[in-house]
């Protein structure tokens, strides 16, 4: 948080003043929607390393930052980029490969971890997963849960109602809050005081963003101060959780932007092809991030074509028509 | 006089068979593809006023395009409204309403109770082989009042015991759940490639519902690793012509989920 | 819920099939706010009974129900109505009588408990009121509770964090979860489907909607189908928890309505003289609600002068230099 | 040269005497009445980036005309943004936040470790006088870091004991709020019409701090039920006459809450 009232930044120094070797992470969006991308690529070409990466269903920013070797450990519910990836191809072989820890919840679990940060709470209760090996299984051991105060002493616990059979309920699965470093945003519009506006679903955005001790916002549109702030209704993100304010136009590409333009089923195919491959990812890595100098770099190399290709139909919020085979 | 053979694929009759199985009024929770395409067959031809919600927070989606990933912005189109996860989840756990949702999943394995494994094979922490995790199916089949579960009907598939148990079925038989303490029901159906799966009321066992024309019981049962009831089996009704061109003109015209 | 496309109904109808006497129940709104007023009155009118009423800080409704004598139990955070009642006229003589049982919690603990029942869980965890009376002292003995099983067997547990110092927290409050049987609350949008738009502050309505067996929306508008679902981000209330839509114009008259119109505060302030003294109680009941068939009547008896003067500016929501002395 | 002397009401002075306590960049809660005064001074004189919060929803607003209500929609002005009572009450939960925000708070009674009673008088089910309760007040007490409390000062109010303990203070001294399982800070000042009190960093226990022109410590002494310590006392500065513009012709020239 901050109650300045400008906090306006460059990425490259957003990110190099708040993302750290080690730090504890998330970022928002979901699977092929809305993902801060172009702060993801600059974490990768700062080579920033041993991320603890908290995510819910995040895909193709979580798989890109994993494939580039900057995550250590991951808490998530889901490793998957829809169709494009329906089980995300870096995550898979890094957990094969033992190459990072992982601890597996559900979205609902891991959104619930994230609002009990928000709300300043150790944990919140739910019934989902009772009796799974979501609560058998931890996937970073006791010894380690000890060993590392940023981690809690249990991955989740159950517990007989105290309210006897109240709200039908007998057991509840209780989850631990999440308290990251930094969470990075991307949203449609923003300010320099850091208010800003989600258009369309916002996943677990906001429950990420109260969540954090730091808040990044990279946006498609910087506004003028009163801008937003005629329809406070509209904002989910109030200013004063906010640390810096990028403006990066395309800033979740390849994955969407909800009234702005789709994700790009080319550069998702394409990624997602040469994942496959150490020596094709490593090309990839080159010639899509540490060879270029920052986003718009990147957006000059796809080309005017193809961006235009996947620009929102006003109506619909996305590329109508589409040709997504 | 017998009707002419219509030609249709395995993948149509599936997205065909679970949709029967919603009915009007029902809330429909649905993941990523086919499971998609049921929920959008459903309204089109059976239940007009079932709602289709997504676990990203859109509730009562019209899916004018399908979309590919339950966060594709296609899913926003004309809800009735956009929230997060936390609004979608709390919809399936609250007793009023998620006693009227019927969850669509599905999974890498699947047990005789409907258990289902979609997180790895193998040694959780050294897994051979790593799939996505739960995501939302664990919170859906913990919550909701019926799944429909849709997979491949395949030895390695239909196992005597998951190797993680992601998504709670009825679990170890007709007292698991409550012992366990899920509310709501279990898995009604698992729809695959060659058949239509029901669970026995009583012993909650998986057994054979229905069997796609051109296959057999036997042959079903040579596609799983464990035995199920066989006696109860009879031939689906095949999609009908109006079914299909549903199906293939109004939900998925660009084939990206029938392929 | 209900997910049937069309729940257009009139306010005798609707007040008539979801509020019964001994009804569990909460209304919108906030003090002086987007009180559902005209079912409230509609309620006092067809003279219900031994409502069991669950308020954070829900103000003027609350009072006029309690005022009536529709109220037998209430479970509240706030009896105030602003400047006009810092403490609310009827709700304090009805606790000093004993002419209703009481039982207090804090705002928070009460939007807590609504978003534990919207969110199907029996409890939810805070820190607010460690150490206070609220947590000592019942207003519904244990016995009582013990033989009304629409009333959980604690007010609120105590319980040290299973988590140890996780978060931070060493004991934290547990509050049981509502589920009422019927909430009402006032939007300003609202189409036959029950898919409702408020604007402005949204308080605890949308948690008490969804904590709700069955929910009745009044609005000033009622709108074409599509009309909100061209911008489903703006709208709180999807339609499937709605039972019944009702087309009220002034419907939260005389508390304000953001956008529409002002509280006005030369009613609110006769409310307040005249609930001072039962003579003249009565007396505004007769005036205002038994001698009047419907809000619209009670609108023409308030005559469009006074409608006028508090009609909301459109760039500030409310009636700019309203004489409110 | 000695500055004219400047007319005052005891309100002004009590609004203006809080508006110093805010620094820039706090988070102000603030409830109905006199608190919104002093927030909206302290924006306008002392403290342009503290942020104004309200438990109804508002974040930071920019407040043109002056609430009546914490739900006024006069609290919506240029907002940054509009939400509700869960949102607003986890910012002061969260610790993050919650260590930068400043109550600001009434009652009826107060004791001298600052506990609060807005609740009753008398037997708590059969009171001899029953007030609104807590509201958000008690949430308030709870979790943020400082609260400032507005009192007027009579016996009846400054009790040695609370009938009802509705917000608490600094409970029953130094530990008191530790061993409840309290975090953040406790009452920091309580101004009323007569003085400002302060409490002592060891003891907890409320000290005069300053008392204002024309009264004396020991008058002030006669207004309370218990004894506090006077021997820091000094007489306040009393407002400037730029403070007394701003807070007259710009907060609140109808004088709604200034009489």
């Amino acid at each position: 948080m901050n109650t300045a009232p400008d906090k306006r930044m460059g990425l490259a120094e957003a990110v190099a003043r708040f993302v750290f070797d080690g730090a504890h992470i998330s970022i928002g969006g979901f699977t092929i929607n809305r993902n801060p991308m172009a702060a993801v690529y600059e974490i990768i070409r700062q080579r920033i390393k041993n991320l603890h990466l908290y995510a819910h269903s995040n895909g193709q920013g979580v798989d890109e930052l994993v494939g580039a070797g900057c995550v250590a450990k991951v808490e998530i519910a889901y490793g998957g980029s829809g169709r494009f990836a329906p089980t995300c191809i870096c995550f898979r072989q890094a957990v094969e490969n033992q190459k990072i820890a992982v601890e597996d919840y559900s979205n609902y679990q891991m959104t619930l971890r994230f609002l009990a940060g928000a709300m300043g709470v150790p944990f919140l209760p739910t019934r989902s997963s009772l009796g799974t090996d979501i609560i058998e299984k931890w996937g970073f051991p006791a010894s380690m849960r000890r060993a590392d105060p940023q981690i809690p002493d249990h991955k989740l616990l159950v517990m007989d109602n105290p309210f006897g059979a109240w709200g039908q309920t007998t057991k509840v699965v209780l989850v631990p809050a999440i308290q990251t470093d930094i969470t990075i945003l991307h949203a449609q519009k923003a300010d320099a005081n850091g208010t800003a506006r989600i258009e369309g679903l916002t996943f677990a955005d906001v429950e990420q963003a109260k969540s954090a001790r730091h808040v990044i916002v990279t946006c498609e549109d910087l506004v003028e101060p009163n801008a937003l702030r005629a329809c406070p209704d509209r904002n989910q993100i109030p200013g004063l959780i906010v640390d810096a304010v990028v403006h990066v136009p395309f800033g979740a590409y390849p994955t969407a932007c909800y009234r702005y333009y789709d994700y790009d089923p080319v550069y998702l195919k394409d990624y997602s092809q040469s994942a496959r491959d150490d020596l094709q990812h490593q090309a990839y890595l080159e010639r899509w991030i540490y060879g270029l100098q920052d986003h718009p770099a990147l957006l000059e190399q796809v080309g005017a074509a193809r961006l235009e290709m996947i620009k929102a139909d006003p109506g619909t919020g996305y590329a109508k028509g589409l040709d997504r085979r | 006089m017998k009707a002419p053979m219509m030609e249709y694929t395995a993948r149509e009759l599936m997205a065909i068979a679970a949709a029967r199985k919603i009915n009007d009024g029902d809330i429909v929770f649905c993941g990523t593809g086919i499971s998609m395409l049921a929920a959008m067959a459903a309204k089109h031809i059976n239940a007009p006023n079932s709602i289709i919600i997504f676990e990203t927070g859109a509730i009562d989606s019209q899916l004018e395009e399908i979309p590919l990933a339950v966060a594709d912005p296609r899913v926003m189109f004309w809800a009735s409204a956009n929230g997060g996860l936390a609004d979608a989840f709390a919809i399936m756990q609250n007793p009023i309403t998620g006693q009227r949702v019927v969850g669509i999943l599905g999974a890498a394995q699947i047990d005789r109770f409907g258990n289902l494994n979609s997180t790895a094979i193998g040694d959780y922490t050294r897994p051979t082989v790593r799939f996505s995790g739960s995501g939302g199916a664990c919170d859906v089949a913990s919550c909701v009042r019926r799944t429909i579960i849709f997979m491949q009907h395949e030895r390695r598939k239909f196992v005597s015991q998951v190797d993680y148990l992601t998504s709670p079925g009825w679990l170890n038989g007709p007292e698991g759940r409550d012992k366990a303490g899920l509310s709501g029901g279990g898995p009604e159906a698992v729809i695959t490639n060659l058949a239509v799966m029901g669970f026995d009321d009583h012993t909650r066992e998986m057994f054979l519902e229905a069997y796609y024309p051109g296959t057999t019981p036997t042959q079903i049962l040579a596609h799983m690793e464990f035995t199920v009831d066989i006696s109860r089996a009879r031939e689906i009704q095949p999609p009908t012509a109006r079914e299909l061109q549903i199906l293939r003109e109004q939900c998925d015209p660009q084939r990206l989920i029938l392929g």
